[in-house]
């Protein structure tokens, strides 16, 4: 089986040949597409067509968390799930479509809300993270697990007719490391009040519009992959040396991108702008050298993200 | 390029967006001239320039939603340019005629 | 049934309600969608996106035009489709997909390519057109068709990392009146050289680059319809005077656009630039008052499209 | 802002998108310095820039999917900083320095 001289099944090169044909993806990419694992949390507006485009894409293991069930009101913007399967699980809903689409994908359901206690022990076993959640306190809590356990993080927003979108911790290195990425408390040092905080429910939303983030959401990460991530821990990483292209079509490898910010506004002109963004806070207080965000801070539930954000009513959804 | 009052003032964009625009007269972009120095005879900065959005521009009384602590509230991101003013010098960025300054609110759906 | 004090079902409140609150849409826009009808030309990876969230919005009625078959190669990025659907017209398989996603709409299907000959009597009945193809033959076809009946148009393409979108014929004005919008002809007045186009087939396609795509001209049939439709002959325009507004978020109406293209290219920085495009070509062979590309030159067949475009090998595929 | 040669060239930035790219060097963005007059003696403009690239920096032979008829072949938009040439003249518009003019062939796939 090791020997074996095609690296793909043959189904396989059948279904991606569209996209290993490119040089940005090439055969390599596909393989670590094939092996890479992708936790989707918040399966809405966004991680709907997140997940459907990473699971088209060959992504080999995606996680799927939400504490939701389908409703009726989701459906027109949360497209994988059905009108005939209201009041299951999101995260239920969400593995029939994805299986129907690319049944050679691992989809594995986490059907209650992400937690300090459980995140973890549930981020561990990815190798990227998209945070698709609708709520300041679960994007702090995704934002430090990332940092701790060194994951890539690929985070999205959307409101009524704007989105955001922003690639952290990538490079992922170890907090202190002024060459990784900066993290959502980089950004955002401190959390918004409660009052100015309008969720999708209470602002209105345009389906395209959180659906343009989330299959933006897909290609960052599949950008990301492609590339090869690199480990934190120097020891375990992935093959960067190697030459990535196998293809006829030489291209230099794209190195990662500086720390940006896409803006979407549906009804502006122009309808997108990009944001240069700070690199790593000297006195961040999750990714720095003086972090105070650690593994035992977190784990002991000493950090409460709820209280830390002052949600007005307890957070209902994740 | 005419002369006047040019010395005086200098002319910006302000754009505001991710819901502040509700805040003032529900307009995301608006061309403003503002003065070249501010009270105390230094250059403006965006932190003058914040406070005279709130006392001359802002129709809107719910100003917690916008300045907190004599800056802007946490959660709100301020573009010099497009890009970030903490690569800028914050609130200490000495304005320039033509800059574009953008206050936008982060969203949080999803 | 007229004097229903409530235009919308019950249940329509709840399935729409995030929209509805917002006042780029209220009410008014909500019964605009749903008694509008959309045709998309094209159901594959630019076309199941956008129908999806077009199904999502309330769209009351959806036709999908298509002359293939499900193949697996398809399921990286054509996410109506499923693997237990491959070999299936791409139109019905489609259907089955919007059909669990909102029941509440018609769906139609025409399974055969698009010709001259069918063009017209297939757009009659509809208010708006997608352009979801993969060739210039058709989209030559589209655009001549809805510059004939005064249909808007939102045009599409895609190729490895790159997408370009463009809303045409909007306003749509009767050829000769300068103040519609311009044609694909206007801003392509003569094909490209057939050796020079490169479909996704032979050059390859990353999945969420043709996803955000098709997902941007959802939004952007959105925002036309929900702004009303000015119809070319002005006796039966749809109330344009009426206020847009039902909401207490009172806002001025949302003019429409000046031309323009918007470019994606996944691997730049930054990944989405606005251009600004001409208004009507003065001697546009399509929509000036000079035009050579009559309803009768049309259906006559006197307009050979493929042999315009002078394709190599015969269009396969729509 | 330095003098010399500065009278004589101008320096702009040409794209090519679209797969045009392939026929550049794979190479999108291009920073040249082009002459001030053309053949001539008359303001370098979009026409005599197609000529040099022809001339001066396509690497690839196959010139028929760049140019036609001595203009660029159909199926490429020029774009002349941001905005369709055929607002700004075609190939008559004089380049001016700074400029970014951006080849771009017209997608069909979907
Ligand atoms: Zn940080
Ligand atoms: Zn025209």
């Amino acid at each position: 089986r090791y020997a074996k001289a095609w690296p793909l099944e043959k189904h396989e090169y059948k279904r991606y040949g569209r996209q290993l044909i490119m040089p940005e993806v090439g055969l390599q990419g596909q393989l670590r597409l094939k092996t890479s694992s992708v936790l989707v949390v918040g399966v809405g507006g966004l991680g709907c067509p997140a997940a459907a485009y990473l699971a088209g894409a060959g992504v080999g293991k995606i996680g799927l968390v939400d504490g939701d069930t389908v409703e009726e009101s989701n459906l027109h913007r949360q497209i994988l799930h059905s009108t005939g399967r209201v009041g299951m699980t999101k995260v239920e809903s969400a593995t029939v479509s994805l299986t129907q689409l690319n049944p050679t994908g691992e989809y594995l359901a986490y059907s209650s809300r992400l937690t300090p206690d459980t995140a973890i022990e549930i981020f561990q076993s990815y190798d990227l993270i998209l945070d698709c959640t609708d709520n300041p306190a679960s994007r702090y809590l995704i934002s430090d697990t990332c940092v701790l356990l060194g994951k890539p993080l690929v985070s999205a927003s959307a409101l009524r007719t704007e989105g955001q979108l922003m690639v952290l911790n990538s490079p992922p290195r170890p907090p202190g490391d002024i060459l990784g990425g900066p993290c959502y408390r980089c950004i955002f040092p401190k959390p918004p009040p409660a009052e100015s905080v309008v969720s999708c429910g209470d602002g209105g939303i345009l389906g395209p519009v959180v659906g343009v983030m989330g299959v933006l959401q897909a290609l960052e990460a599949i950008k990301i992959i492609t590339r090869g991530i690199q480990h934190p821990d120097l020891i375990c990483h992935i093959d960067i040396d190697k030459p990535r292209f196998q293809t006829n079509n030489e291209m230099p490898p794209n190195p990662p991108e500086p720390p940006s910010l896409l803006l979407f506004s549906a009804y502006s002109n122009p309808p997108f702008r990009s944001i240069r963004l700070r690199s790593r806070k000297s006195k961040c207080a999750s990714c720095s050298a003086q972090a105070i965000v650690t593994r035992e801070a977190l784990t002991s539930g000493s950090l409460d993200y709820v209280q830390f954000c002052g949600i007005v009513s307890p957070v209902e959804a994740l | 390029m005419s002369q006047g009052k040019s010395k005086d003032v200098i002319s910006i964009t302000v754009e505001f967006s991710g819901g502040l625009e509700m805040l003032f007269s529900n307009q995301r972009k608006h061309i403003l001239s503002i003065p070249t120095k501010d009270e105390s005879g230094e250059a403006s900065n965006v932190a003058f320039l914040v406070r005279y959005l709130c006392e001359d521009v802002m129709q809107d009384n719910r100003r917690e939603l916008f300045v907190l602590d004599d800056t802007v509230r946490p959660g709100i991101l301020v573009l010099i340019n497009d890009a970030d003013w903490q690569l800028e010098g914050e609130d200490k960025y000495e304005i320039q005629g033509g800059d574009n300054i953008h206050f936008l609110s982060t969203l949080h759906g999803g």
